[in-house]
């Protein structure tokens, strides 16, 4: 079988890669390699995708559990999560045939990368608890590794000690939530789980835990800790891998334990789960905003997008719980359809923060400017990518968007309350999300690539060598087509959702192609293809008539600037100053943002200075709050120690008084 | 029965002896006593043995006995008092509670082990009741000793005294295998203990081997 | 066929009206100032003579600051082409709904922004990031109302929604009113009128859209004005659509009835534009951080319009 | 013991080489005195007494008075000798790099190599003695002959660890002792004098008719007896200073192999006690020892700076797990205890040896002057990463999936009880990733030589058990030989 091959090859490389050694040509061979399994993978996806209907056949391997064994199953979920991962990891992987020899240290990146592609992609086609929690945890391990890829820098050794703590958090909730749906006797195989029944209790006890452990992974508020953490931390193709694609396997494992395993979660979780979501989104996308590092910037924008997908979820369950199943399904192909966008424009944007990166050396917005000119190709591709994250038509992020709010105007017709009072205020949250998107991104390619150049770095950027702009390029590409043929998606899309709601969800009831009209064509409907054509033919129009009127001459000159240029590049808005009127609008109460400016006397030579404070009260009340406990408690029991024997002897005496008490009192009865 | 009910009864005798004896290592405050009440109760526990030996005509048990009686009621105590001379240790007993709650707890003990052997349907066959109690309340006593006791040696005597109740239990249960390999090895224990306060000039305290600074160092504090 | 000829007509109606009705606008609010004015039609005259112009663009900017002005016009007169004018019947409509407006706004603010910053000046900047402050509250404001919208009349589609109303779905409602008031809101915010902007100011602590546009020169700032105008009419097209729908052309509709609803448009933005102008000349500029509060006044409405809904079908 | 000669094993019984050949070596090794030739004597007597243990798959020996194989302890015994036989090679390795820092004086080496005969000797009986007399001697001269290997640097903190040791076990043996004496007595109704009542294999056929009170109360005296050995909180305060004084080989042994030879002789009597349905059920006095000893491990993590007395509170840690799951019963739980203790060894050896090792070359055993392992010895130091981060539960590696059972099991039988469990692993784990990525990543520091004329062949062959051992918990994390699994699934069965 394709995919087991291109699997095990992977594992295969991860051994070439340890033998790589100084050579970087072998790197690169490694990673070529891994392109080329991730594109059969995604060849296999799409295959099944495209042609099998239902479950693949199921592979046993003599491993994992004696008495059970491995199972791997390929179905229509595990094989659209495994066309979104791999899409991003062949251009990831292409992306970092040029991008390893700029690495610090290749070796240590090179042998871990093809063990994470191969832990997300075991996780897809994981078919019982145990292999599952065995891929999850292969997948987390080697991410660790890679964040710790640059461990010479301490921040980056902290954010890789935080980011494992809480992958393993996850993996333990994801364990006891497993053996709840497995029961005492231990059917950890999934067919098992579906068949099994949950009481009210362990029913509920299952969604929690399955919130927490893939929540932690995917960074939902407040789990998302460690995201912004480590994401940045790891080398940028391995950073889009984990913000992009690893985020999506977590949804991936939310997906199956709620939708597939749980037989009926109760609807209540809907508005619970949206709540989540829309904070989730608002606190991201405001996180997003106010940050200067370009990577950590996008790692936020992830937290903000996995939000947008829970509301999606959110939904699903909603109306899945009161019987809404279509509905539900739209809801769902929704969410789905924000994954995939994701998972592109996301690893699109983290390579080209990566490309950046190497022509300039810097991150920071504060160094950057004017590199539209110097990087075409990856101002154009960022371009792209920027638009369609802020969700503009007719790009793909926009699609998804309006399916999710499609969805979310028919949440009040359900007749609980609960959705008809908390609908509208997700809503809410939703579009404050997306408008502050855009702010961001507005924001980061403005700073970055428009203006003049911040920093010496930034005027003399150079040119990157195609292997690392091909994959951006067809990235962007994708962008386009996913948005302006979102019919074709949809349609894929209801193939998948069949399952696990029960109904075929035809995306373009009455209109026909290419018209998407999730309800009916009275409901609200959209086409972004004829939106593209109409559009181009009205922009050729506009330069038609403008020419036609008007002259083409153009002059160059300084800029006009009301009257008084400076020509320093320091007196452009910088990405602080830009994010001011948002920070004072929105971040003031939340994040207790704090202005102090310091202005000299005159005559006082000193520069003036504005310092801005910003506190996140998840991080100081929830993480700090919880290692000052552990410190307390260490402390105290650390005291046992420093005993003498004689105490000692106490203790053990204590312990024989107690337990023959114990026995005494018990023999009594 | 009446034989073998008069031989209980002076097992049980004697065993109470035992334990009287142990109920006096725990009040007396001078070194050199502790060391002769110690005595004293090995050569109980000897008896006990002997008896045993001949209630049960179990020759191994008088082997038992044999060394209760050369070893521990006369190789060691002369064998601490040697110590005690040579190492030049403070000859009064330092506690850590006062006596009279010592022997309160140790009274409690005992209540205690009572309280626990009262529901064993007793079966004369093996071990009454009352010897169970009786070892067990000795058992109990000595390491209530090693932990009341601040001097070496008085928790050595501690330890002995533990171990004594231990061979009293096993001589008392009937056709108990090993008894003999049993007391050997208690006997290298307690020999190997002896050997090391002397190498490693134990004065006072039994836990720090006189070197405070370790203390300090214990457990690598940081 | 007869949706297709409707619909050509509608996309080159707006923007042969745009400039007329914001010279309107002038006109009435010079008139109130106690000023004669311009002619109505001196924006025509303004429009051809940048055209005319050369366009002098700066050193520092890039492809970016050349092709913007072209994606905003071409993003707002494709929007303006998909609100119903005069007739519900153009084969448009069902290509975007009330959310793909609201989106298809956001591409022309997202390029005009980017334009600003792109020159690299620090007024560039300036207005860039309080458009996109405002914008930020602006967009989930109208995107309630549309919800509530949809709410109401079951379709988020404006088409519909003026069906709907005009088969007389609805009385008078709460809702309508908080939506309509909100909306209104947005729209002048939206088109960067007083109180929020200031359109004839270059004041640079209150200028927000100029700010950006403010390097623009020749054909360029003929387009980026252009687009300011189609906007203008735009909302005044949708506030009158929907708000007041009579007249309005539905499909089927013969000859004489396009010919109403042509009049009934024209009527509307002209009531409209006047009504704006004298709100205008009535109440003064805010503070840039006041807009904070006028905004999450208007997204409020919008969520109060939503919930009210529940409170008229529980009666 | 005269009795007991007709019983002894014959040449054709495999046990007489199991247990002859260390006794013999020993002897030998007493009186050999070139250190050279003693390490490979050692090296070759643990590989003949693995190899005689591998006999043990053909033919499985009949149970006699004195000595008996069963699937429990027959995969122990496997396993100890296994672990003897690689720890000697490490040991081979590290004396020699040891000399060369002149730590050691000729006498003292004789002496080590004698008594790690003799210590692998008494546990091996301790593991096939069938009488409970014979196992308790077995133990307790397995305590003495450690005392004396921990004491073998003479500082005064080997010494003072060897006699708190000392003194803490010889008195936990002693109330094992009186447990014993209680399981005879509670027997000897039922079974009649003499050595039958002692014998493993009669009692089990009778357990369930014996005394059911006297049975409460050995039970109590034997945990607590036995359960100092196997280093159960609040029992267990010899046993960080124990490991972290001694040389790192016997470190090793001790926490690989001792302890679980404690646990055995604990697990035996559960055993008889669980046959027992009148007696009081164990299961909740060993899950709570096995809590208290979790978290106290897990929290003294955190404030270790020590490098031996980190691994030595892991050692705790896990003790608990093994602890905990066998209180908790059941297949799923029993069989994942069973695997623990494998694991658990397996691994933790294989990190003494990486710990030995790194702390000579950083001449130190502080872990604030260890940094970077991964970039001074990248083979070491990856090796160390992937045993820490076995140790910790990760997949695939074989304590992932004792721990996966036992955890998921627990939590569909006792919510209540899975999550102190789950907060106390999460706890070590925390403690133990942190130091680990303090030591194997970031700057280096510059290592000591101090091994700098230790031969190359000297750090292969240290290095060698190390990556044998990470090979087979790898594996084992995968595939699990079918012989394995029937004998834990077997000894589940029976363990209740």
């Amino acid at each position: 079988m394709l995919i087991a091959s291109a699997l095990s090859a992977l594992l295969a490389l991860a051994l070439l890669g340890v033998l790589a050694g100084g050579e970087m040509w072998r790197h690169r061979v490694v990673y070529f390699c891994c392109g080329l399994a991730s594109l059969v993978l995604l060849a296999g996806g799409l295959k099944h995708l495209g042609t099998t209907p239902g479950t693949g056949p199921e592979v046993v391997l003599p491993i994992g559990l004696p008495w059970m064994q491995a199972h791997f199953r390929l179905d229509n979920l595990s094989a659209l999560f495994m066309v979104v991962v791999n899409l991003s990891t062949a251009a990831a992987s292409f992306y970092g045939i040029g991008y390893c020899s700029h690495l610090p240290e290749p070796r240590r990146v090179t042998p871990f990368f093809p063990l994470f592609l191969f832990g997300m992609n075991a996780v897809l086609i994981a078919d019982d608890a145990f292999m599952f929690l065995v891929s999850w945890e292969f997948m987390s391990l080697a991410s660790w590794l890679l964040v710790l890829a640059d461990h010479k820098k301490p921040e980056n050794r902290s954010a890789a000690m935080i980011y494992l703590m809480m992958a393993t958090f996850g993996t333990f909730c994801l364990l006891t939530c497993f053996g709840l749906l497995a029961g005492a006797e231990g059917g950890y195989s999934f067919p098992a789980m579906r068949k099994a029944t949950l009481d009210s209790t362990a029913g509920f006890l299952v969604v929690a835990l399955a919130l927490l452990g893939a929540g932690s992974k995917a960074g939902l508020v407040p789990l998302h800790a460690w995201l912004p953490l480590a994401h940045p931390a790891a080398p940028s193709h391995v950073s889009a891998l984990m913000s992009g694609v690893m985020t999506k396997v977590a949804l991936y494992g939310l997906i199956r334990i709620l939708f597939d395993l749980h037989g009926q979660v109760p609807w209540g979780w809907g508005p619970a789960i949206m709540v989540i979501g829309g904070v989730t989104a608002v606190l991201g996308v405001l996180y997003a905003v106010l940050q200067d590092d370009l990577k950590t910037l996008l790692a936020y924008s992830t937290v903000e997008n996995i939000g947008v997908v829970m509301i999606g979820l959110g939904l699903a369950i909603a109306f899945k719980g009161s019987g809404e199943n279509m509905l539900a399904a739209l809801a769902l192909v929704a969410g789905l359809y924000h994954i995939v966008n994701h998972s592109i424009f996301k690893t699109l944007l983290f390579l080209s923060a990566g490309a950046v990166i190497t022509a300039t050396g810097h991150r920071d917005l504060g160094r950057l400017g004017g590199l539209l000119k110097r990087m075409p190709w990856t101002g154009a591709a960022t371009l792209v990518g920027a638009a369609a994250i802020a969700a503009l038509p007719p790009l793909n992020g926009f699609v998804s968007e309006w399916l999710i709010f499609q969805s979310l105007f028919k949440g009040p017709s359900l007749p609980h309350w609960a959705m008809k009072f908390g609908v509208p205020v997700v809503g809410a949250m939703l579009a404050l999300a997306a408008a502050l998107a855009a702010a961001c991104f507005v924001r980061a390619f403005g700073i970055a690539f428009l203006g003049r150049p911040r920093s010496r770095e930034a005027a003399e950027a150079h040119q990157l060598p195609y292997s690392m702009r091909l994959p951006m390029a067809a990235l962007a590409a994708l962008c386009i087509v996913l948005g302006a043929m979102p019919v074709t998606v949809t349609d894929a899309l209801s193939g998948v959702v069949f399952p696990l709601t029960g109904v075929h969800f035809a995306v373009s009831s009455d209109l026909g192609w290419p018209w998407l009209s999730p309800v009916s064509s009275t409901r609200g409907s959209y086409s972004g293809t004829v939106l593209v054509m109409v559009g181009l033919g009205l922009f050729a129009v506009t330069i038609l008539l403008v020419h036609g009127f008007g002259t083409t001459r153009v002059r160059r000159a300084d800029a006009w600037d009301c009257g008084h240029p400076e020509d320093i590049p320091e007196s452009q808005y910088t990405g602080q100053s830009f994010a001011q009127p948002l920070r004072r609008v929105f971040c003031s109460s939340l994040f207790g943002a704090r202005e102090t400016v310091r202005m000299p006397e005159p005559g006082d030579m000193a520069p003036a200075s504005l310092k801005v404070r910003l506190i996140d009260p998840i991080w100081v009340y929830l993480y700090l709050g919880i290692g000052r406990v552990v410190d307390f408690i260490a402390d105290r029991v650390n005291r046992m120690q420093f005993l003498t024997v004689r105490r000692y002897l106490l203790m053990m005496f204590a312990t024989l008084v107690f337990m023959l008490l114990v026995v005494a009192v018990r023999q009594q009865k | 029965m009446a034989i073998s009910q008069i031989s209980y009864e002076l097992a049980h005798l004697i065993g109470a002896t035992v334990l009287m004896a142990g109920f006096q290592l725990l009040y007396q405050r001078r070194l050199f006593a502790v060391l002769n009440t110690f005595a004293f109760q090995a050569v109980a526990l000897a008896a006990a043995a002997a008896w045993q030996a001949h209630i049960q005509d179990a020759p191994h048990l008088y082997v038992t006995a044999v060394i209760a009686l050369v070893f521990k009621a006369m190789i060691v105590p002369f064998a601490l008092h040697w110590l005690v001379e040579k190492l030049g240790i403070q000859r009064s007993v330092e506690t850590a509670m006062s006596i009279g709650w010592t022997m309160m707890a140790g009274v409690g003990l005992v209540a205690l082990s009572i309280l626990l052997v009262l529901p064993v349907t007793a079966n004369a066959a093996a071990l009454t009741r009352e010897s169970l109690a009786l070892a067990m309340s000795v058992v109990l006593l000595g390491l209530l000793m090693m932990i009341t006791r601040r001097n070496a040696v008085s928790q050595v005597v501690g330890f002995m005294a533990l171990e004594n109740g231990l061979i009293l239990a096993a001589v008392s249960a009937k056709g108990m295998p090993l008894v003999v390999e049993i007391s050997i090895a208690f006997s290298v224990l307690v020999a190997m203990t002896l050997f090391g306060i002397f190498f490693f000039r134990i004065r006072e305290r039994f836990d720090t081997l006189d070197l405070h600074d370790l203390e300090t160092w214990r457990g690598d504090r940081q | 066929m007869n949706s297709l000829l409707s619909q050509i007509a509608q996309i080159f109606l707006v923007v042969a009206l745009a400039p007329l009705i914001t010279g309107w606008v002038r006109l009435v609010k010079s008139r109130l100032n106690g000023r004669i004015g311009a002619s109505p039609l001196q924006p025509y005259r303004d429009i051809y003579r940048l055209l005319q112009k050369e366009a002098v663009v700066a050193h520092s900017a890039s492809w970016v600051f050349r092709a913007a002005p072209y994606v905003t016009f071409a993003a707002v007169w494709l929007a303006a082409a998909i609100i119903p004018t005069f007739t519900t019947d153009i084969v448009l409509a069902p290509a975007a709904d009330l959310i793909a407006l609201v989106a298809l706004l956001a591409v022309a603010r997202f390029w005009t922004a980017l334009a600003g910053m792109d020159v690299g000046t620090s007024f560039g900047g300036l207005g860039a990031s309080r458009e996109m402050m405002i914008a930020s509250l602006a967009e989930p404001a109208m995107l309630m109302v549309s919800f509530s919208l949809s709410l109401i009349s079951g379709t988020t589609s404006p088409a519909h929604i003026i069906g709907f109303i005009l088969g007389g779905g609805i009385g008078i409602e709460v809702s309508m009113g908080l939506a309509l008031a909100a909306l209104v809101m947005v729209a002048i915010a939206e088109n960067g009128r007083i109180p929020i902007d200031n359109p004839a100011t270059h004041l640079e602590l209150t200028m927000v859209h100029e700010a950006m546009v403010l390097e623009y020169s020749g054909r360029h700032l003929a387009l980026m004005e252009g687009a300011g105008m189609v906007r203008l009419t735009l909302f005044m097209a949708l506030i009158g659509g929907i708000f007041a729908p009579w007249g309005i052309a539905t499909p089927g509709a013969g000859t004489a009835g396009l010919a109403l609803g042509l009049g009934g448009f024209l009527a509307k933005c002209f009531v409209l534009a006047t009504a704006l102008a004298v709100f205008e000349t009535m109440i003064a500029k805010m503070r840039v951080f006041r807009y904070a509060d006028f905004l999450g006044g208007a997204l409020l409405l919008g969520l109060l319009a939503t919930i009210f809904l529940y409170v008229s079908e529980a009666v | 013991m005269i009795g007991y000669l007709s019983s002894l094993p014959g040449a054709d019984n495999p046990l007489l080489w199991i247990l002859g050949v260390p006794l013999g070596a020993a002897g030998f090794l007493a009186v050999l005195r070139d250190w050279r030739v003693a390490t490979w004597v050692n090296v070759a007597a643990s590989a003949i007494t693995f190899g005689a243990s591998l006999l043990l798959l053909r033919l499985r020996p009949p149970p006699n008075k004195l000595l008996f194989i069963d699937d429990f302890n027959i995969y122990l015994v496997l396993l100890t000798t296994f672990v003897g036989m690689t720890t000697a090679v490490f040991s081979a390795a590290y004396i020699a790099r040891e000399t060369a820092s002149e730590r050691l004086s000729e006498l003292h080496l004789r002496f080590y190599h004698s008594m790690y005969q003799a210590f692998l000797f008494t546990m091996l009986l301790a593991l096939t003695a069938n009488n409970t007399g014979v196992m308790w001697v077995a133990v307790e001269s397995a305590t003495l002959t450690t005392v004396l290997m921990v004491s073998l640097y003479r500082t005064r903190e080997a010494i003072e660890a060897a006699w708190k040791y000392f003194i803490l076990c010889s008195v936990g043996i002693g109330l094992a002792l009186f447990g014993t004496t209680l399981v005879y007595l509670a027997a000897q109704p039922v079974m009649g004098d003499g050595a039958e009542a002692m014998a493993w294999t009669m009692m089990i056929k009778q357990a369930h008719a014996f005394q059911p009170d006297l049975m409460n109360l050995a039970f109590v005296f034997v945990l607590v007896g036995y359960g100092t050995k196997v280093g159960l909180a609040p029992l267990h305060s010899w046993l960080p200073d124990a490991h972290a004084e001694g040389p790192t080989p016997i470190s090793a042994v001790l926490s690989g192999l001792l302890l679980n030879v404690a646990l055995y002789a604990l697990l035996r009597f559960k055993m008889l006690i669980s046959a027992n349905e009148n007696a009081l059920t164990p299961g909740p006095l060993l899950v709570m020892m096995g809590l208290s000893s979790l978290f106290l491990a897990a929290f003294m993590l955190y404030r270790r700076g020590d490098i031996k007395r980190l691994f030595a509170y892991s050692s705790i840690e896990h003790m608990g797990v093994i602890t905990f799951a066998f209180g908790m019963g059941g297949a799923l739980a029993n069989f994942a205890g069973l695997m623990h203790m494998t694991m658990h060894s397996l691994t933790k050896s294989a990190i003494f040896f990486a710990v030995g090792i790194i702390s000579q070359n950083a001449g130190t055993k502080r872990i604030a002057d260890i940094r970077g392992l991964t970039s001074s010895h990248p083979v070491l130091g990856w090796g160390f990463v992937l045993a820490v981060l076995a140790i910790a539960g990760m997949p695939p590696m074989g304590v992932f999936m004792s721990e996966f059972l036992v955890v998921s099991s627990t939590f569909a039988r006792q919510p209540l009880l899975a999550i102190p469990l789950v907060l106390g692993l999460l706890l070590a784990f925390g403690a133990l990733a942190s130091r680990l990525q303090m030591m194997a990543f970031g700057e280096p520091t510059k290592p000591v030589h101090a091994h700098a004329r230790a031969s190359t062949l000297s750090s292969i062959l240290a290095l060698t058990p190390l990556w044998v051992h990470m090979l087979l918990v790898l594996v084992a994390g995968l595939y699990l030989p079918r012989e394995l699994v029937e004998w834990f699934q077997a000894v589940a069965g029976i363990l209740g």
